[in-house]
């Protein structure tokens, strides 16, 4: 039954994939592409990878899923309006060519994946009893490729400085978005009202979980990051205007202290971001929440978009 | 009980797929939003047979994520489906 | 064939679609969808070689699985940086297509 | 005694199943946007509680009982909330002349 389960969901992932990508409307193929991450995060369950399942859930699904809806419905209007060009019958066969090509080399090497597999989990295993861990996957991402984490989310900083700047010179430092009315008595408030302090324990449960099981910072914040972004929905709180200094130090807050550690790494335990046997878990819970708060403040304005409004004085 | 488990996982899979014909016809992007949601309720109730069949007590974390969300596309869409009006009188055409 | 291969398989086919839709289709939006669902199988390859590096007690090696939530959250920032310089284009232009990409069949009609 | 209770998580997540079912025919079948709102909604959400009823009695743990009561409630909320917003994006209904 479950292997039966599992062709059922391959195929519907390939048929949803090809609704996306085959479908004239962009609204409808934005909406296809919801479904396909819904789908992924189930795949990612059955291969069992509920660490991915949670974060393709929460990202991969909820806030790309987000964003692109409310883009594509921003921009329904002029595409129908602006010409679509036509790709001509020549380069849509050679690259239907190419493109087998790829899947079939790719399904090649799926077939003939070294037997037995390469694996590092037990040197991922190793190291868990050293930062007082019991989700591999997390300990992972916090000790054993620590700077690939690091760099990340100086990625996710760069992204939102990028984001701001692209708003017109007279806005910068104005407050994304448009300020949303308050509507008191509708479902929208009745919504955000409700779902926030539950999201708000739901996040800081899947954080505080991710250290003995899976979940964690990223899975976390994005949590708490749509919980944010559905408040300014509502018009519960306002975008806070991208000039104020405590928005910027939040979201430098995370990867500076990860650094600053990083760095005290070399005096402690001999090595940059090394932690210190006998403190290892209080530090990497540290981390884990101030990154916490940094990511969930950037994944919020990521999807808030440049400013749009002029600072005011 | 497992197989059952996986086999009421497998009925509301394959149930929530036909559903995602509304996806294809549409004709609304609003029936296409429904159809997007139906599917998340149907991926919630499939994690929670999966985790109950397979042991997997995380799946339900999964499903938690899933159902805290679950909202979250469908108010991005009526929010900019509803503004749509003022944004091209608004700021927009300022720049 | 086990769930580890089915769904290897799965995913040669989710990048061979992801990049014919990437080659073939001109708008911007259209391109991110298709970048973002070739890098869903990406992923997901990655996912597969955990599954199959099942060892030491874990259902699947913790290290790609890492390196696939990292990736899951750089191309989130990426599509939102992509979105807002859509959001931007359509702001100074009224188009959702770039200006090359509206004109240049009209423009290089005689050359085909 | 667990033989009595698998009957019920039987049962339950039978009833549960049947109501998925429903709603997926009511979103196809019914004429327009407003009726599948009403299909998709109400069937839905009596499947998923359904079924979570039936898991509940499978449940290993009281904390584990409870992640399944909360994943229906925040459903709940979702199906309450969602399909007003979501008229809000129709145009006004035309009474049948």
């Amino acid at each position: 039954m479950g292997d039966m389960f599992d062709v059922v969901l391959a195929v519907l992932v390939v048929a949803v994939a090809v609704w996306t990508i085959g479908v004239r409307d962009s609204f409808a193929s934005v909406v296809g592409f919801v479904a396909y991450g819904l789908l992924l995060a189930l795949v990612w369950v059955r291969i069992v990878a509920p660490d991915v399942a949670l974060t393709e859930a929460a990202i991969g699904s909820g806030l790309t899923g987000g964003l692109l809806v409310s883009a594509a419905t921003r921009m329904q209007r002029a595409e129908r309006s602006s010409a679509t060009p036509q790709p001509g019958p020549l380069l849509r066969l050679s690259a239907i060519g190419l493109c087998v090509v790829v899947a079939a080399a790719l399904a090649v090497v799926v077939l003939t994946l070294p037997n037995p597999p390469p694996t590092l989990a037990p040197v991922a295993a190793a190291s868990l009893p050293a930062i007082g861990l019991d989700n591999p996957v997390a300990a992972v991402l916090i000790a054993y490729r620590a700077v690939d984490t690091l760099l990340e989310v100086v990625v996710l900083v760069l992204a939102t400085v990028a984001v701001w700047s692209l708003a017109p010179d007279r806005l910068w430092g104005g407050a994304p978005g448009q300020r949303a009315n308050l509507d008191p008595g509708g479902p929208l408030t009745l919504l955000a009202r409700c779902l926030l302090p539950l999201g708000i324990v739901i996040g800081l449960y899947i954080f505080w979980m991710g250290s003995q099981a899976p979940g964690g910072e990223f899975q976390a914040s994005a949590i708490l990051g749509a919980m944010w972004i559905l408040a300014m929905t509502a018009g519960l709180v306002d975008a806070p205007p991208t000039s104020r200094q405590w928005l910027r130090a939040l979201l430098v807050l995370g990867p500076i202290v990860f650094l600053i550690i990083g760095f005290a790494g070399f005096a402690m335990a001999g090595g940059f971001l090394a932690y210190p046997v006998e403190f290892a878990k209080p530090i990497v819970l540290t981390i884990e929440a101030v990154l916490m708060l940094s990511i969930a403040a950037m994944l919020g304005l990521l999807v808030a978009g440049p400013p749009r409004r002029r600072k005011q004085r | 009980m497992r197989e059952f488990l996986l086999f009421a996982a497998l009925f509301v899979l394959a149930t929530v797929a036909v559903g995602l014909l509304r996806l294809l016809y549409g004709p609304a992007g609003t029936d296409r939003v429904m159809s997007a949601q139906l599917l998340g309720t149907g991926g919630i109730a499939v994690l929670l047979l999966l985790g109950a069949a397979d042991e997997m007590p995380s799946s339900i974390d999964v499903a938690l994520t899933l159902a805290v969300l679950a909202a979250f596309v469908s108010a991005a869409f009526v929010k900019a489906a509803t503004q749509t009006e003022e944004t091209t009188r608004g700021d927009e055409t300022e720049a | 064939m086990n769930a580890a291969t089915l769904f290897g398989l799965c995913a040669a086919i989710l990048v061979g679609l992801g990049l014919y839709g990437l080659i073939v289709d001109p708008r911007p939006l259209r391109k991110l969808l298709a970048f973002d669902l070739l890098g869903g199988g990406v992923f997901l390859l990655f996912g597969i070689v955990a599954r199959r590096g099942a060892a030491a007690g874990f259902g699947a090696d913790p290290v790609p699985q890492a390196m696939v939530i990292t990736g899951i959250v750089v191309a989130f920032a990426a599509s939102a940086l992509a979105i807002a310089v859509m959001l931007r284009l359509l702001q100074e232009t009224g188009e959702t297509n770039l200006p090359d990409a509206a004109s240049a069949p009209r423009q290089h009609s005689d050359s085909r | 005694m667990s033989f009595a209770r698998d009957i019920l998580t039987v049962c339950a997540v039978l009833a549960g199943v049947f109501f998925f079912l429903a709603g997926t025919v009511g979103l196809l079948r019914f004429p327009d946007s407003l009726s599948r709102l009403h299909a998709l909604t109400k069937a839905d959400n009596l499947g998923l509680g359904l079924i979570a009823i039936g898991l509940i009695m499978h449940a290993e743990s009281i904390p584990s009982a409870l992640k399944l009561v909360a994943v229906w409630l925040l459903a709940l909320l979702a199906s309450a909330t969602v399909p007003q917003l979501i008229t809000r994006t129709m145009p006004p209904a035309v009474p049948p002349a």
